[in-house]
């Protein structure tokens, strides 16, 4: 037993959980939280690529990957919680009349 | 284990018995303002007394510095968060 | 290597279009001449890059200096110049039709979005590293998913939305794809990943399978294409063209590379592919046979489209990969040009006429004949009569299944050929029947400027039949699984 | 040791179960509540990874700003859900693939090779020549500047696809009262030494232009909240200029290097230090500003004015 075999099942537990919300949830603001839940998970295959035994220092190659990867995600999240918000807006408007 | 070593042990684990007590709060007090008393009183203390120790560990004024600042910080916005807390469950909008 | 006139061509073709974005986003008054500099300049860079590639083959940038595996390795072949090109192509000639947008907030982001989908795009055309393909192919939706909803209303919105959760999915597959191949061979670069691969390594089984579904969300492969209709058919014309041409071609780009590089697929993948291949071109052309209106009819023909790519990677089965990859980029070049021609003929036709409902387009008085003759000259292209560029596709890809004994998908190519008739001789019929009503003479005009540039991308996919062999020829250059000669002179 | 793993098994099943809470929370409020401290959970795990510059990035802009933009998407939107249920055997059915996928995923990370073979050799082998002392820095900003690039170009492509979505006028939300006034006005300048800071240490050690950017970004959010700063339609030109500085100045240095013998992104070995600095400073201010605007969420201008006339 070692961190990197914990945290790595960990994370791919993480991924399943999101994979599975984010097909069968309908609202769509916990499908972005779904999403993110998946992304989290995947990247946590990469840092477990990255990690070394303790006097070795880590690979950090996936960790600028996964950092690039925070940037990437935030960014679609802030487009598809733009498009939620619109959408919200629209809708309202149109039950209104 | 050096003298210092033991006494920035002990702090921490202090600090962590009063997150502790502070968590238990939360989730054992009936309502919401004596839940954000247990809170914002226990886990201030606690992380003073993690950030003591985390200094002694460290050894360097720069880092107890930087340590000072965190907790000031740490303290401000926990302030401001229960502030908010207390005035939304006061006006009726709590949850 | 940097070249005689001493510009990287290979960096200026992703470098261009960026520049040419932000130029846009900062000066929106002038950012339809800005775009259309930046994308005429940017298909300067893919030719001379083109040349260059035919001067020299395929040639390798290492980015940084560093080299792979720990930089980032720029590279150009025949594929890669064939692919960069038919974009500037199809990109220069949608922008002309894109200058006639009147509605202000729409001209004001076109431009950046275009642009930036263009960076991408390129960037991964050029690409050599695997996670720098991930960071290109998010380039691309985000700006993709930004041209789906340009029109602002809600069904667009909507569109929007499931693309971008589904594009979405996709990228976190293709991320956790990235992830197995670091754990197990601690680079990314995919010369590097071609010499350590084993063939029947089923760690790279495992890799290619979360990229197929990944990419085939993004492409849009049956069962996985249940966004795309909306979300082409909702966007203005020029988006839908972007859209429908351009953006589906990058995600199956990826595929072929990663059959190039990581593996080459095995006899049940190949068949399971083309098997879903030929799924989507029947459900597609029987959905486009039912779409009661003349733009998601053409977006149900992307659905049919991408199944008979799918169907040309497969058609030689595991052992006629290293000839199939050229079948299925002709037809995803011809796919190119058909399909942005007709979507700007649609759009053409819906302006002039003022709605696209297919049951009432022979009813009325105005006919836009030029668009309607783009329409019918892309829908000949995309059935696959000679001598456009769909038929040369399309015979490459009977005569390897021929050759390799595939006769089901002879079959199926054919079925969904007799279904691509019967979608297209709906609407064409209804264009033929221009008796029903009769307007005053000369009121209607018959055609305008903006005709223009889909004609020009239809007579392209008709000349591009011409001149296969040639492209043919080009695609072998640096290709990594060996130009091999096959059944195509 | 063995104290240390039983942390990691507690914090690894914390992860879980946290995951699972997110996506079950009856309350919407509540599940973003229960993400934000998902998030800070998995910074802790990647710290125990021994990947701090992550931890830092996951925590200021995963957990953090990502946080605030949900916060403020669900006060727009007023937590109005869609009703819809999954049927139960679409959800069956969906169960069993996510279960599939994962195990075969968790079955390829079992055979994968523990401590399996990486670039760190190269890493540190050229760390000398790639003019910053810290190995995350050199990859981001140097080995794989291009990625690095392209990343601040998806920024900038979601700011434009943000602003592209016409967005009508907010309602005026009340201000959050004195305290929380008094409390921007400390919390302000300090968030700034802590952003700056950040992204100076990146050089040596963990932090850097993302991280800092991620800081500065929140106080900006805060300025927003506090009603210390409004966007207005005439501050739009220099906002556009923050979005693209960054981005602008990245690659035009990058392509400015790469004349003569140099490739693009080869900085000359005396200037690369100064270069990556240049870049970073440039890149953390634009990056601030982008997260700014993504939570702002819509052009400072009368588009909104349009919208509304139209209608």
């Amino acid at each position: 037993m070692s961190p990197d075999l914990i945290y790595g099942l960990a994370g791919l537990a993480v991924f399943g959980i999101g994979f599975f919300r984010a097909l069968t949830l309908a609202a769509p603001l916990r499908r972005v939280l779904a999403l993110k839940l998946c992304a989290v998970g995947a990247s946590f295959l990469l840092i477990v690529a990255a990690y070394r035994q303790p006097p070795v220092t880590a690979d950090a190659v996936p960790h600028a990957l996964v950092i690039t990867g925070i940037v990437v995600m935030v960014s679609a999240m802030a487009v598809a919680l733009a498009l939620i918000h619109r959408i919200a807006v629209l809708e309202r408007e149109r039950s209104d009349g | 284990m050096t003298g210092i070593e033991m006494l920035s042990l002990a702090l921490m684990a202090l600090g962590c018995l009063f997150f502790v007590a502070g968590t238990v709060g939360m989730l054992r007090f009936p309502d919401a303002v004596s839940r954000l008393h247990a809170l914002t009183k226990a886990d201030g203390l606690g992380l003073v007394l993690i950030a003591a120790g985390a200094a002694l560990a460290a050894g360097s004024a720069g880092w107890a510095l930087r340590l000072a600042l965190i907790c000031g910080l740490v303290a401000l916005a926990g302030a401001l968060g229960a502030h908010l807390i207390a005035r939304l469950v006061r006006t009726g909008g709590g949850r | 290597m940097a070249d005689l006139a001493g510009i990287d061509w290979a960096v200026a073709a992703v470098l261009l279009p960026l520049i040419g974005a932000m130029a846009c986003f900062a000066v929106p008054r002038a950012a339809a001449t800005i775009g259309l500099a930046a994308v005429a300049v940017t298909g300067a860079a893919a030719l001379a890059l083109g040349l260059q590639v035919a001067a020299e083959g395929a040639l390798t940038v290492p980015l940084g200096g560093w080299g792979a595996p720990l930089g980032i390795d720029l590279r150009a072949d025949g594929l890669s110049v064939v692919m960069l090109v038919m974009t500037a192509g199809v990109g220069l000639l949608v922008s002309l039709s894109a200058l006639g947008e009147r509605d202000a907030r729409r001209r004001r982001y076109f431009w950046p979005l275009w642009l930036l989908l263009l960076t991408g795009l390129n960037g991964v055309y050029l690409s050599g590293d695997l996670f720098n393909l991930y960071v290109m192919i998010e380039v691309i939706s985000i700006a993709a998913i930004g041209l789906t909803v340009l029109r602002g209303n809600l069904a667009a919105l909507k569109a929007g939305l499931e693309y971008l959760f589904a594009s979405m999915v996709g990228a976190i597959l293709f991320l956790l794809a990235v992830g197995l191949v670091y754990l197990n061979y601690g680079r990314l670069d995919l010369s590097g990943l071609a010499g350590i691969a084993g063939a029947g390594d089923a760690v790279l089984a495992a890799v290619l399978a979360l990229t197929l579904v990944g990419m085939a969300l993004k492409t849009a492969l049956f069962p996985l294409h249940y966004w795309l209709p909306a979300a082409h058919a909702g966007a203005t014309a020029p988006a839908s063209a972007l859209l429908s041409a351009l953006v589906v071609k990058a995600s199956l780009y990826i595929v072929l590379r990663l059959f190039q590089y990581l593996v080459a697929p095995s006899e049940v993948m190949v068949t399971l592919i083309g098997a879903l291949g030929a799924t989507a071109m029947l459900w597609g052309g029987i959905q486009a046979l039912r779409a009661p209106r003349l733009k998601l009819l053409v977006a149900w023909s992307t659905v049919a489209q991408v199944g008979l790519i799918f169907v040309a990677f497969a058609r030689a089965g595991a052992d006629g990969t290293a000839e199939s990859w050229k079948a299925a980029a002709l037809i995803m070049l011809a796919h190119a040009l058909a399909k942005a021609a007709m979507f700007l003929a649609a759009g053409r036709i819906k302006d002039e006429v003022g709605h696209d409902e297919i049951a009432r387009l022979d009813r009325s008085p105005i006919r836009p004949t030029l668009a309607q003759f783009t329409f019918a000259l892309a829908a000949i292209s995309l059935i696959g009569l000679p001598p456009t560029a769909g038929f040369a596709g399309k015979w490459m890809l009977m005569e390897g299944a021929i050759a390799a004994g595939y006769w089901h998908w002879v079959v199926v190519t054919l079925v969904g050929t007799l279904l691509s008739v019967a979608v297209f001789s709906r609407v064409l019929a209804g264009f033929l029947r221009f008796d029903r009503v009769r307007g005053p003479l000369g009121e209607h005009q018959g055609w305008a400027l903006a005709d223009a540039p889909p004609l020009v991308l239809a007579l392209g996919a008709l000349g591009l039949g011409l001149i296969a062999v040639q492209v043919l020829a080009f695609l072998e250059i640096g290709a990594p699984l060996g130009g091999t000669t096959g059944v195509w002179p | 040791m063995d104290a240390m793993l039983v942390f990691d098994v507690a914090l690894a099943l914390a992860l879980v179960g946290l995951a699972w809470a997110v996506l079950a929370a009856e309350d919407l409020f509540a599940a973003v509540v229960l993400f934000i401290v998902f998030g800070l959970m998995t910074a802790l795990a990647w710290v125990r990874l021994a990947a701090p510059d992550v931890a830092l990035a996951e925590a200021a802009i995963g957990a953090g700003v990502t946080g605030a933009l949900l916060l403020a998407t669900l006060r727009r939107i007023g937590g109005a859900e869609s009703a819809e249920t999954t049927p139960r055997p679409v959800l069956i059915g969906v169960g069993a693939l996510a279960a599939a996928v994962t195990s075969g995923l968790g079955a390829a990370f079992l055979a994968a090779p523990a401590q399996g073979p990486g670039l760190e050799a190269a890493i540190a082998a050229n760390l000398a020549a790639s003019g910053v002392e810290h190995p995350v820095t050199a990859v981001l900003l140097n080995y794989r500047a291009y990625d690095t690039l392209m990343e601040v170009v998806v920024l900038f492509a979601a700011v434009v696809a943000v602003w592209s979505v016409a967005q009508a006028p907010e309602p005026a939300t009340p201000l959050l009262g004195p305290l929380h006034a008094g409390f921007a006005r400390v919390a302000l300048p300090a968030a700034v030494v802590v952003g700056a800071y950040l992204l100076w240490a990146g050089a040596t050690m963990p932090g850097g232009a993302f991280q800092g950017g991620a800081v500065l970004g929140a106080v900006a959010i805060l300025a927003l909240l506090a009603r210390d700063y409004v966007p207005a339609p005439a501050h739009r030109a220099w906002a556009r200029g923050a979005f693209l500085a960054g981005t602008a100045v990245f690659a035009l240095v990058a392509a400015g290097v790469g004349f003569g013998p140099r490739m693009a992104f080869e900085y000359p070995p005396a200037l690369a230090k100064p270069l990556i600095l240049l870049i970073e400073a440039v890149v953390t201010l634009s990056i601030a500003a982008t997260l700014a605007a993504l939570f702002f969420g819509r052009e400072p201008e009368p588009l909104g004015v349009e919208v509304e006339a139209r209608k």
